[in-house]
């Protein structure tokens, strides 16, 4: 129902550690962030399309199609930073409006590509991790790291709810539509906000039915659950250590430049 | 002739990346005003046939005739086909989403353009032959699981649809409120309404069915009337159904000669009965 | 069609392919790696507040009553959900609600904070909506600020008498309205490479300005439908 | 002497504000090791009851005793009688709470304060023995019904009850898994637990129970063998019952003189058949 959960549950990537491939996102991601350089950027998003692509077993055209999801927001945020009205043209270009000037400076230009691949390589190294570790094996993670017991249980919780909702709202919405629901924009509007109430009174009579199923099993406020064991391989790590280190390297070289 | 309301000429049809649940070159045709039962495991692609059937989904190819012409996928020509063939859901949870009963019997009526006055008539008339009244001032989630299910059907019946698709009606249904659903269905076929329904009850299925259709794997095994289908053994271990009971009983009394075999096959328990009722040894 | 030409064909129509496919406007979630790093933390740390509270008011009541437990974690997948399906829209364009202001009427704009984070992090990972280095801003301006906006004008209107729908309309919208503004403001903290910092949110505020506002009306309408039907329960 | 494992004794009990699914003076008894099935409209207390049973409910009025010693509702009381006495749901989504099948299993034995090393190891026994191991590294909102029912029994068996509560676990499963679960349920007792089912399946329920309860308003109308149950004509018509076919018919062809009353009623159809087979006219 949810694609990217769908692809990780197949990924080959699925019983590595989840510790070590959330270290190396994480890792990754701070190099990305941190040294916003174009670089740096190229080496991310190669490496993470070849780890998710090759690896993992995604397939090509579906993992660019989720390249372009956060499109709309880079194109928009782009024109923001790269345009400019102003009384004296820039370097790059500039039509004139009246006395003003649309127009945009090539130091601008250079500063949005350097964003947008920052930002894509970041996206690549976020789709790593989301296309190959199961949200329940993050949680894992987030929990041997000392999150909250309170979060780490409403997350657990989360996750699994999010299917039984979305079930019901596709089945609900199936029914409506067979009544001629989504018959025009006004009757759409209302059908939606029709499922989504019956939607929330289901929510909460489930909640309360999963509650006494939880009790029948001997509940007592703690949710305690095995994790099935994936152990972290020594090379792995040693070529996450390698990498980042490269990437270190590569960083501490562009900045000495 | 033959009046075919329904055909579906070799349809494929899969979900993202799923397998189940697909069609897989279906092909099939149904007679106005009958009584089809559609049966085989879940994941068969029964559900998924229906939503083909209004339009819910849209084959990846072959072609859907209702009415002798294909069905149109444009807006119009689904709000219309939508109209002609009315699918009511298993689960009525998944089906009401309003408060008020009247609400919700509304809703489908309302949308195909009728008069608010007209609207009302045709509600108050469903509430009426459902004998929905005793319930119909409570809220939607406060009904039972049966009266529901009454209130699902009456959403679609006051559509006048000319075919009326059920997926398992009896599911989850107690004895009390399966006899007024199989109640209601047989009113719906006097009507001259075709019924489609899918179930796993093999003994429901063998006395109300006028056909049958087996679905496995997304095409259809075996279809036929009722005892053709169930007389075919093999298709029947392929989809873990069994012989009904009536049927296999009636075989065995003849082969012990107990009865005649020159008689149809009795349709159901009431039959087989008077048959044996009837036995002077 | 010379070889030329066909190769045009064929080479827009991957493009076409690959990119054509509309993607979904997500609401107002700033994406992955679009913040520098400093900001990352400083919009980290000023969630911490207001977390915090969420946190141990959500702890106390769970502890008093564990029932509360999987209801809470239904309200979040309640918000979940109703943010990541499709509204109708009268374009035609796909986008979501936020779901906030919703949120803050049903639950509270404290337990809101800490369902959306966990929200914001569900949808980064299963949606690409957002991301977790953006994780603290986006938290701030979905789950903290807008929440918050919505919640005091829905009281405020409540103290004024004002219609109940009007009120939720209201709160709804501009809370959503609120998130956008923050949601500028963060960028253009992070980049005015060319002009001033107020200058580079104009220019935000501007671009966004034709998917988020009439997105903030629609939600908004919405919002009173679903609190409406509620009430005839 | 007979051995009791649950006794209950005028139970009365009653939801906020309805009046259906409450149980008024509800009194019954039965042995370790027997299969029971619980039979009766929706709403007629059924569910109350099994919720009753491990102390989800409290009666209002009444004792139930388990094991010889009435319920101690103290915590620690209840933790141990849920142990004693699990409840599978009928619908396996308002049970399972857990996207990962080895989790969701895990839970209930960890609650019991056994060590995650032995906890591992029941977990994997039951996942072999009910055949969860080609689904169990799916998440569970990617399972099938079937498979989802497989899971919440396993959720249950994994602690090691002595009662096991099966409400309607055949509702909504296809015939391949309807045999699975019957399969499984089987297994449960010949491991000497003893386990209760609610179904409408009057075919079903005649030929698997040691025991039958008819319910009705929130108190037996009947018990007995099924034999002696689905014999009372009175009690059947009252709770919308059919005699089950099998015995029907026997009956039928006895009063013919075709078949012998003198040997014990059939209890399923293959035995049926084989008193057929025998016949020599």
């Amino acid at each position: 129902m949810i694609a990217i959960d769908q692809l990780c549950y197949r990924s080959k990537l699925r019983y590595h550690n989840a510790g070590e491939k959330f270290a190396f996102t994480t890792l990754t991601l701070l190099f990305c962030v941190v040294s916003r350089s174009v670089v740096i950027a190229g080496i991310v998003l190669v490496t993470t399309g070849i780890l998710t692509i090759y690896k993992g077993g995604i397939p090509f055209f579906r993992y660019l199609k989720f390249l372009t999801v956060p499109l709309v927001f880079l194109i928009l945020s782009t024109v923001a930073i790269v345009l400019n009205v102003s009384k004296t043209p820039s370097d790059l270009f500039a039509l004139s409006i009246g006395s003003w000037y649309l127009t945009g400076s090539k130091a601008s230009l250079l500063y949005a590509v350097q964003l947008i691949l920052t930002a894509l390589a970041s996206v690549s190294c976020l789709y790593f991790f989301s296309f190959s570790t199961p949200i329940t094996d993050f949680i894992h993670v987030l929990q041997k790291l000392h999150c909250p017991r309170l979060i780490i249980e409403l997350m657990l919780l989360i996750y699994r709810f999010i299917f039984i909702l979305m079930e019901i709202s596709s089945a609900i919405t199936t029914a409506q539509n067979s009544r001629l629901g989504n018959k025009d924009f006004i009757t759409s509007c209302k059908s939606f906000g029709f499922m989504a109430s019956a939607l929330l009174i289901r929510a909460i009579k489930k909640s309360n039915l999963l509650y006494d199923a939880m009790e029948s099993r001997c509940y007592d406020g703690t949710i305690r659950v095995l994790h099935e064991n994936f152990p972290p391989k020594r090379r792995e790590i040693l070529y996450i250590l390698l990498f980042e280190t490269f990437l270190l390297a590569v960083t501490v070289i562009l900045r000495l430049r | 002739m033959k009046d075919i309301i329904l055909k579906a000429q070799e349809l494929y049809f899969s979900y993202d990346d799923e397998n189940t649940h697909s069609l897989n070159g279906l092909s099939l045709e149904i007679q106005r005003g009958k009584k089809v039962a559609f049966m085989g495991a879940n994941g068969s692609g029964k559900s998924t046939f229906f939503l083909c059937c209004n339009g819910i989904h849209r084959p990846s190819s072959g072609t859907l005739f209702v009415d002798g012409k294909p069905i149109d996928y444009s807006k119009k020509g689904l709000l219309d086909l939508r109209q002609k063939v009315g699918i009511v859901f298993q689960d009525p949870d998944n089906q009401l989403f309003s408060a008020s009963v009247y609400q919700e019997i509304s809703f489908g009526i309302l949308n195909l353009g009728i008069s608010e006055e007209e609207a009302q008539k045709e509600v108050e008339k469903v509430i009426a032959d459902l004998e929905i009244t005793p319930f119909r001032h409570k809220p939607t989630h406060a009904l039972s699981g049966g009266q529901k299910k009454q209130v699902s059907i009456a959403d679609i019946l006051v559509m006048h649809p000319q075919i009326i698709i059920l997926d398992e009606p009896a599911a989850a249904l107690d004895p009390k409120h399966t006899q007024k659903v199989n109640h209601i269905v047989d009113e719906m076929t006097q009507q001259g309404i075709t019924v489609l329904m899918s179930t796993h009850d093999v003994d429901y299925a063998y006395q109300w069915a006028d056909q049958i259709f087996l679905f496995k794997d997304g095409r259809v095994l075996s279809q036929g009337t009722p005892t053709e289908v169930f007389a075919d053994q093999n298709a029947l271990e392929e989809t873990n159904l069994h012989q009904p009971t009536v049927m296999k009983l009636y075989f065995r009394l003849c082969e012990k000669g107990i009865l005649d075999p020159s008689f149809p096959v009795p349709k159901n328990l009431q039959e087989l009965e008077q048959y044996i009722e009837n036995i002077h040894l | 069609m010379t070889k030329k030409q066909k190769k045009i064909v064929l080479l827009s129509t991957i493009f076409a392919l690959t990119f054509g496919i509309t993607p979904a406007v997500s609401a107002m979630h700033i994406m992955e790696g679009y913040l520098p790093g400093t900001y990352c933390i400083a919009w980290g740390i000023l969630c911490i507040p207001f977390l915090a509270a969420g946190f141990f008011s959500m702890k106390k009541t769970v502890a008093a009553n564990s029932r509360l437990l999987p209801l809470l974690a239904m309200a979040g997948a309640f918000v979940f959900v109703i943010s990541s399906l499709k509204i109708p829209s009268v374009t035609g364009s796909c986008s979501h609600m936020t779901g906030t202001g919703l949120g803050a009427i049903l639950f509270g704009p404290s337990a809101v904070s800490i369902l959306g984070i966990i929200v914001l992090l569900f949808q980064a990972i299963l949606l690409a909506h957002g991301g977790l280095t953006t994780l603290g801003a986006n938290t701030f301006s979905m789950a903290v600020a807008g929440p918050f906006v919505s919640y005091g004008v829905f009281l405020l209107c409540k103290k004024a008498n004002v219609n109940r729908k009007v009120s939720v309309f209201l709160a709804a919208t501009l809370g959503d309205l609120f998130t956008y503004c923050v949601t500028a403001i963060q960028m253009a903290f992070a980049h005015h490479a060319d002009t001033s910092i107020a200058g580079a949110m104009g220019k935000f505020l501007t671009v966004f300005a034709p998917t988020q506002i009439p997105l903030a009306i629609i939600e908004g309408i919405l919002t009173v439908l679903i609190i409406s039907a509620l009430e005839t329960y």
